[in-house]
């Protein structure tokens, strides 16, 4: 119980710390941005002349916040606090599950399901499937500068009717109708990948690891240390392939060279077991660089 | 009908496209078949956000514990989606005014965009950020030298650990650049932890690696002719027609 | 900015450019005048091998003036136009979509810009033509301010033809014929009733172990078929071994916990364990509540899986399937609650924490093995077989591969490279380099 | 001792990683990088490129992975910026679309008399696509099957850079800069691989070894986690010392320190942890 309340005490104290050094370096955990007036005259010939005008805004740093131009932006400042505040509610679940955590989280579901879901419609639906089935009415609502000459693809209702079977699933009958598309899905990829993975996975690799045993420079001095390397090589994948003979037993010859083999795959797993903690680690560092310098300003 | 036709789809579908990897002529149709799946993955999607209505909304109804965090990812769901769809705050393609929904959806400064950049990036990255944590504390309690496989793993995952940064420069950056013995090129600053770790990668992981993949790669095409053939038709479910 | 010198002079200029440029620049205030450049030499065209017959590659060789490290560069580009010739019959346009109306081009073929390459490059693709169509090209150099050199043509037009066959990849056909033939022969053998032998697989003992041990111990087993879809063939695996597992748990009366991460891996997962408990003649021990999702996104499955393990302390934790970031979370809480843990997976990325926290682990190939030899059935042990001749092809041509390059290199050593003279040896090896492992077709 | 070390709760563990990082982070420490061959590899082949080459650069990464990889992409960016190429950004993952805007704005901002207002010149944006590897297999074969326009709706053909662009075989290099699937691997099994397309990735840790056996055939370098943007930041700084200067291009460097002190952590729980696990196993069987 004890430990827990220093932790406890130290977060507090941390979050204390952030919010007076906020209040004391100004400017820290506001985000100031500069108007860029846009001025686009209709595009159209037979419409009259018109001149569309609004603004965007382009975020910059504090130190010009004096500047002419340049103005508190309200909603960003907002979103940085947001942030921040998802950031530490995410953190606070190493801490123990609470419901700050599991509101966030609930919160994320929600927005990464949408998230997805805009994105495929806006790229996928709208620019591959209506744009391609009815360009006239894609030219007249989202893409006013397609080519006028395009016609419509009827090829592309084949998918339109796949998709429409997929969804079928979500209805309370029938769902079975869902496998067909699923069907053409998973015959694709088995299709695809069986080539695929064969040319660059099998072929491609058999062909790299092809190389002499032995290695002489120029002047025919054997290269030692090169004809070391390439001998490893060439050992390894063999005594792992080995390994991963499922024909004969273990014994004998076979089951040195396959010991042999899972070493090499031990050593794999070591170095790659190591990329992955830095992998973490430059994202841990990541998050703490937006809180300390984005947000805090430190 | 439920089960034979599907198998039939994926048979014909897959062996199309093993046949034109080698017919120039109909390489198009592959291409064809791929911009399809694309358009199914994208309204996969919409089949995902349905699963999820699905869920939180019998939570909701049947008051179970914690129904409250399903309300909150409804929300979540329906606004994001609204501001998405809707394109809210976007202003139209610069070049064609008139055309009000003409703006790029993720236009920075609307509001979709606004999810994206305050609440989507946080929270990804923290919950990958967690991770680190979780590591050192599978570092103190579970990476244990069991047997010999696994202390050749931890062996090695501390000399690229240490190699991989500046550590190595510290340790071991004295080793000087001369031969060990005779002109066959090992000198002793190969042993620095950062030429050491390199040539982990370089001579050790690499035939690791590629057996791996050599097995996989095999792993995958004789489990996709079992698909194709129609052994494995556990993709379509035990339910019905078993 | 560019040097500005007389046409007849330049050829012997070139040793002095580097050295000129530099002078240059201060007289850069001159009014500029157009200027020519040396063309491009040895402009030919030819069909790519191996395609629907749309595309064409052109090669040259590179203008004189185009030089590695002059600064500023004389040769910026290359301009490439065609031309096509041949009768009114492909003139003849089909409008698409309104099939009745025909329109004859009018237009007298000229030559038009196709596309351009950078300075240093000598060759382009082009990759839209017609099949069947002759045509003609023509490459220009251009440098700055409008310096051109004299436009250079290919002398006979060339075709574009559809190869109905790609010949580039003809040995790879071979192969996937090779092994795609040998699996189907092994599962065709293996359907008529021919034993297929399969080695004993490690992982498979320490699995019972485990069970038993959770017996003595009166606590629970926990199996987490990974975080993705019943389409994923890692799952499809995993479920196997479920089906293993839960004969076992029926036979020594321990309670098995099966949380999944998708509700159709659910509905599998228990008519799995249903089956298994019926074949084991325990039927009235299994439990349907006990196997149960929780939810699609990956980290709240996590997070209640872990929260049930520190809860109930399963005294044996099976993982199988397909995992990523969170299979370092679960063995690393199921370490802490003291469980035994047997993993199995192909994602090489997630091993390495599988291999370091758990009891035993299923790597990779391994653990489709495991669940082929499990499975009892014996069409999914030929398709391993097939595997296994796939191995065999993969690995004499790699053996073989390597001891004739070794032969090879101890032949040649030491002597100069012959340009013209290839030993045997040598023209294997760059064969089966090239041919057979590579694009080089028969 | 023992004991406690044997029931210490995980939080404390917690708490050193976070001090671990967090402080070389405020402190703002940098070691000098020595680039490795691999990066040199990369820097090259960006750098042996005459200047105003083609590049595509494909950013599949999302918020979660930026941690590790904007530093590659900003370096990617900055260091194709120097050499005037014609870039032209694309992205496998939905939320890439932001991380090509990060790209966008280091060019408009750092190097405006290059690019800013050459959209469509000098570099173009073609956005997001769904279908993974499928995507792959289009853009190398036939760019406008997939990408009909770029992400402001506008046509390619009207575009100038992608009028006469075919597929993506025309360009001069592919830079990949990728977190997972689909990304780096697909690139290779269905781009580099079977159309030769000089390509270079930048990729994350974990992906790391399994890209490293596709060098040097299919692939001509790669970067690999935050030390492979360290050390090709400080490659682009040897080349071009006026990028010194500027902080933000030093981002890989100043996240190298942390990263050393949580190995250095991390070694040390290790260790800890099996002394604490052969200590237990003497008293067990003693």
């Amino acid at each position: 119980m004890k430990q827990s309340t220093i932790i406890w005490t130290l977060l507090m104290v941390f979050g204390g710390l952030g919010l007076i050094s906020v209040q004391l370096f100004r400017g820290k955990g506001e985000v100031y941005v500069r108007e860029v007036p846009v001025e686009a005259k209709s595009s159209s010939k037979t419409s009259p002349e018109q001149t569309y005008r609004w603004s965007t805004y382009q975020e910059v740093s504090a130190k010009e916040k004096d500047d002419p131009g340049i103005s508190f932006s309200f909603s960003r400042t907002l979103g940085l606090w947001v942030a921040a505040f998802c950031t530490l509610a995410i953190f606070s679940f190493l801490y123990g599950d609470n419901p700050l955590y599991k509101f966030t989280e609930a919160v994320f579901v929600g927005v990464s399901a949408a998230y997805a879901m805009v994105v495929g419609f806006w790229t996928e639906i709208v620019t591959n499937l209506y744009a391609k089935l009815l360009p006239e009415l894609a030219r007249m609502s989202f893409f006013p500068d397609m080519e006028s000459d395009v016609h419509s693809d009827l090829l592309y209702l084949i998918p339109l009717v796949l998709s429409v079977l997929l969804l079928w699933r979500l209805a309370p009958k029938g769902n079975w109708i869902a496998r067909w598309p699923l069907a053409f899905f998973i015959g694709a990829t088995a299709g695809i990948r069986l080539i695929s993975y064969l040319e660059t996975d099998f072929i491609g690799q058999l062909q790299s690891t092809v190389m002499p045993f032995i290695v002489f420079s120029a002047d025919g001095s054997m290269l030692w240390f090169k004809s070391l390397k390439n001998t490893v090589v060439i050992v390894g994948v063999t005594s792992c392939m080995v390994y991963f003979f499922f024909s004969v037993e273990h014994e004998g010859i076979v089951k040195y060279i396959s010991r042999l083999g899972i070493w090499f795959l031990m050593v794999t797993f070591g170095a790659s077991f190591a990329y992955t903690v830095m992998g973490r680690i430059a994202l841990l560092s990541g998050r703490l660089d937006f809180l300390f310098n984005e947000w805090l300003g430190i | 009908m439920k089960r034979t036709v599907p198998l039939l789809i994926s048979a014909v579908t897959g062996f199309v496209l093993i046949g034109t990897a080698f017919i120039p002529m109909f390489e198009e149709w592959g291409n064809d078949a791929m911009a399809w799946f694309n358009l199914l993955a994208a309204f996969a999607f919409i089949l995902g956000g349905g699963n999820l209505l699905k869920m939180q909304l019998q939570k909701i109804s049947a008051q179970q514990a914690g129904w409250g965090y399903a309300a909150v990812t409804l929300i979540a769901f329906f606004v994001t989606l609204f501001v998405g769809l809707a394109k809210v705050g976007v202003h139209p393609n610069a070049k064609f005014p008139e055309y009000s929904w003409s703006g790029n959806y993720l236009e920075e400064g609307g509001a979709f965009w606004w999810f994206f950049e305050y609440i989507f990036t946080p929270l990804s990255a923290t919950m990958f950020a967690l991770l680190a944590f979780y590591i050192s504390s599978a570092a103190f309690r579970a990476f244990r030298a069991k047997n010999t496989e696994a202390t050749i793993l931890l062996i090695i995952a501390v000399i690229v650990l240490l190699g991989r940064t500046y550590a190595s420069e510290w340790l071991t950056g004295g080793f000087p650049n001369e031969p060990i013995f005779g002109e066959g090129g090992i000198t002793y600053s190969d042993f620095k932890l950062d030429h050491l770790s390199q040539i982990i990668m370089d001579d050790f992981t690499t035939p690791g690696m590629r057996a791996i993949k050599i097995g996989i790669a095999l792993g995958v095409a004789s489990t996709s002719l079992k698909v194709l053939l129609g052994v494995d038709r556990s993709y379509l479910g035990s339910d019905q027609e078993a | 900015m560019h040097l500005r010198k007389n046409v007849v002079i330049e050829r012997l200029m070139i040793p002095l450019l580097c050295f000129a440029a530099g002078m240059a620049q201060s007289r850069a205030d001159e009014p500029p005048q157009a200027k020519q450049l040396a063309p491009p030499t040895q402009f030919r065209a030819e069909d790519v091998d191996g395609d629907a017959g749309t595309a064409i590659d052109l090669f040259w060789t590179l203008s004189p003036d185009d030089e590695e490290d002059t600064k500023p560069r004389k040769v910026l580009r290359y301009v490439i136009s065609r031309k096509q010739i041949g009768g009114s019959e492909e003139a003849v346009v089909l409008e698409s979509g309104s099939p009745f109306v025909f329109e004859v081009e009018e237009k007298k073929p000229e030559f038009e810009e196709i596309g351009e390459a950078t300075y240093r490059k000598d060759t382009f693709r082009d990759s839209n033509c017609e099949t069947g169509v002759p045509y003609l090209y023509r490459i220009q150099a251009f440098g700055p301010d409008n310096a051109t050199s004299p436009a250079v043509e290919i002398k006979e037009p060339v075709i574009a033809t559809l190869q109905w066959f790609n010949l580039q990849r003809s040995w790879f056909a071979v192969f996937v014929f090779l092994i795609c033939g040998s699996v189907i022969v092994f599962i065709e053998m293996a359907r008529q009733g021919k034993t297929l032998k399969i080695r004993k697989i490690a992982g498979l003992e320490a699995i019972k172990d485990a069970v038993g041990r959770a017996t003595e111990m009166g606590r629970s087993c926990l199996f987490v078929p990974g975080i993705q879809d019943i389409n994923d063939i890692q799952t499809v695996a995993g479920i196997t071994i479920l089906s293993q597992v839960a004969k076992t748990t029926a036979d020594y009366r321990a309670t098995l916990e099966v949380p999944t991460s998708r509700s159709l891996v659910m509905t599998t997962a228990r008519d799995t364990v249903e089956a298994a408990y019926l074949q084991a003649g325990r039927p009235d021990e299994y439990n349907e509540d006990d196997i149960y999702y929780i939810t699609d996104e990956q980290f709240g499955y996590v997070a209640s899986v872990t929260g049930k393990m520190v809860r109930d302390k399963p005294a044996a934790c099976f993982y199988m399937g397909a995992f990523y970031a969170e299979s370092l979370i679960l063995a690393e809480t199921g370490n802490s609650v003291g469980a035994i843990q047997v993993a199995g997976t192909a994602m090489p990325t997630q091993l390495p924490f599988f291999v370091a926290a758990c009891d035993f682990t299923l790597i990779g190939e391994e653990f489709f093995a495991a669940s082929a030899y499990l499975s009892g059935e014996p069409q999914q042990l030929g398709s391993l077989k097939g595997q296994d001749f796939g191995k065999l092809i993969g690995g004499i041509l790699l053996l073989a591969g390597c001891l004739i390059m070794t032969i090879s290199a101890f032949e040649s050593r030491g002597e100069p490279p012959a340009e013209d003279k290839e030993t045997f040896l040598q023209s294997a090896q760059i064969y089966l380099k090239e041919n057979i492992l590579g694009k080089g077709g028969f | 001792m023992l004991k406690i070390l044997q029931n210490l709760d995980r939080r404390w563990i917690f708490l050193t990683m976070f001090v671990a990082v967090s402080v070389p982070l405020i402190m703002g420490t940098t070691f000098p990088e020595t680039p490795s061959d691999q990066v040199l590899a990369v820097f090259d082949a960006v750098d042996n490129l005459p200047d105003g080459s083609n590049i595509v650069m494909a950013l599949d990464y999302d918020p979660a992975s930026a941690g590790e990889l904007q530093p590659m992409a900003s370096a990617f960016t900055r260091h194709c910026a120097l050499k005037k190429h014609n870039i032209y950004f694309m992205t496998l993952w939905p939320q890439g679309i932001n991380m090509i805007q990060g790209s966008i704005d280091i060019l408009n901002d750092e190097y405006p008399e290059t690019y800013k207002g050459k959209y469509g010149t000098k570099y173009v944006n073609l956005g997001f696509r769904a279908g993974n590897e499928g995507v792959i297999k289009l853009v190398v074969e036939d760019l406008k099957k997939s990408y009909t326009t770029d992400i402001h709706g506008t046509n390619l053909d009207n575009i100038p850079l992608t009028k006469n662009l075919k597929n993506i075989q025309q360009v001069d290099l592919l830079a990949n800069v990728s977190a997972g699937y689909p990304g780096s691997q697909e690139w290779v099994l269905y781009g580099s691989s079977p159309f030769d397309i000089p390509t270079v990735v930048g990729c994350t840790g974990v992906q790391a070894p399994i890209m490293l056996p596709y060098i040097p055939d299919q692939l001509t370098g790669i970067l690999a986690a935050i030390k492979g943007a360290a050390e090709y930041e400080q490659a682009i700084i040897n080349h071009y010392p006026d990028l010194a200067e500027n902080p933000k291009a030093k981002e890989g460097l100043i996240r190298m320190g942390p990263q050393l002190v949580a190995h250095v952590l991390l070694i040390s729980l290790i260790v800890l942890g099996n002394v604490i696990y052969f200590m237990e196993r003497r008293q067990g069987t003693a």
